[in-house]
């Protein structure tokens, strides 16, 4: 089963719509009991950001999250896993990226959703800018050791 | 000649997106790479004032400061992704 | 922040929109950095699976979702959770179970769904029969062992 | 009198959805409950015929075996619940 799972990556400017994802995964099929999906919005930091500009290593972006949603799909029985990352200007609130596991069971779902973000973190080559609403241009968002933490914990467990 | 990418503030600092080089005879890992780099000018100390915080890429797959660059064709340096 | 959170819990016959349901959540706010959300399906067992019958006990489903929704908010620091479970015939394919989470960070978003739904499959007063593809009434899906235990792993640990 | 309601395959065997009854001075608990009614027929007998299995809840409320029935306006019983 999972050696048919082919992972739907997409790096793009445009916002996604969650259910249409998780119909691209689920339509047509009668053999998946469990779905997870993870958004990721852009959170203003106390009224003081008017956006974050996402940067992004073209090319390597899509290879990077594919080997990571492969790497999902060989740890875990999924029928089907969806990642989109966007880039560019992404206002408080926007979308910024979307993991949608699919599989028979939840804990598999539940599992590999969390592994993609933990890995999609710490290894894909984006990189956010603050603009502030006073029209400045803010600091680079620093990257947290919670997130390394977060990405390491897979390492020593498998499934 | 090799391709040279940078992103977000190592590009800032060094005030360019790419370059193409030819790299020295000495320069063999990237850790070589980085520090030939910072004694090319102010905008590259900057860049690679703290050599240890800057990864690297090789042909768009992360690499570590040890690995050799020969053979390489574009090789990558950005501060630490904040994707997600 | 947490303490404001009502959770929204519905028992229903209709399906649900996710879409709609994350932005129930989401619109008009810039302080949430992630979303989960499970979708738990009707799978059909090799082909021989017309509907399930999905009974409850009206009244207690809801308050029992709810309390385990409020214990969740209760854990993590969540922005808002939302609990949607149907009732009545579903076919292989169609949505069961919709659970929402919100929080400023992903971790408490993802432990917060995989609680409500291991909570939700050991005490939310639900019961599903199988209606057969042949005509036949089948069997009442039985509880399994393996949800007892992934509902007890939340008592030993705390968030 | 107090209100008795039946779930998935308990209903299905009791054959009613519902019922009001006087309890007897007897029935204390729970499980003396899904005992006395086990004994009003076979249909009883079948529902409870595997009392460790059925589970109980008091005004809407899960409770276990040992727990008083006295005041309840409102007695549950089903099998394990298989939501979600």
């Amino acid at each position: 089963m999972s050696g048919a799972v082919v992972p739907f990556v997409d790096i793009r400017a445009e916002d996604f719509d969650v259910s249409a994802e998780i119909a691209r995964l689920t339509s047509g099929r009668a053999d998946i009991g469990a779905v997870v999906t993870f958004v990721g919005l852009c959170r203003d930091e106390g009224g003081t950001l008017a956006a974050l500009e996402l940067e992004h290593y073209p090319g390597m972006a899509e290879d990077e999250i594919a080997r990571v949603a492969a790497e999902a799909v060989r740890r875990w029985p999924l029928t089907g896993v969806t990642a989109i990352h966007r880039y560019g200007r992404i206002a408080p609130g926007g979308n910024i990226v979307l993991v949608v596991t699919a599989s028979a069971h939840r804990a598999a779902a539940f599992a590999a959703g969390e592994f993609l973000m933990d890995y999609l973190k710490t290894r894909a080559p984006f990189w956010k800018k603050e603009h502030r609403v006073d029209g400045t241009s803010g600091d680079w968002v620093e990257a947290k050791a919670e997130d390394d933490a977060a990405a390491d914990r897979w390492a020593a467990r498998q499934g | 000649m090799t391709k040279l990418v940078y992103f977000a503030w190592v590009r800032e600092r060094i005030g360019k997106p790419e370059e193409e080089l030819a790299l020295p005879a000495g320069v063999l890992t990237v850790a070589d790479l980085a520090r030939w780099l910072a004694g090319r000018g102010e905008e590259y100390a900057y860049a690679f004032e703290n050599p240890d915080i800057v990864r690297a890429a090789i042909d768009k797959k992360h690499v570590k400061p040890d690995t050799p660059v020969a053979g390489a064709r574009e090789i990558a340096f950005f501060p630490p992704m904040t994707g997600g």
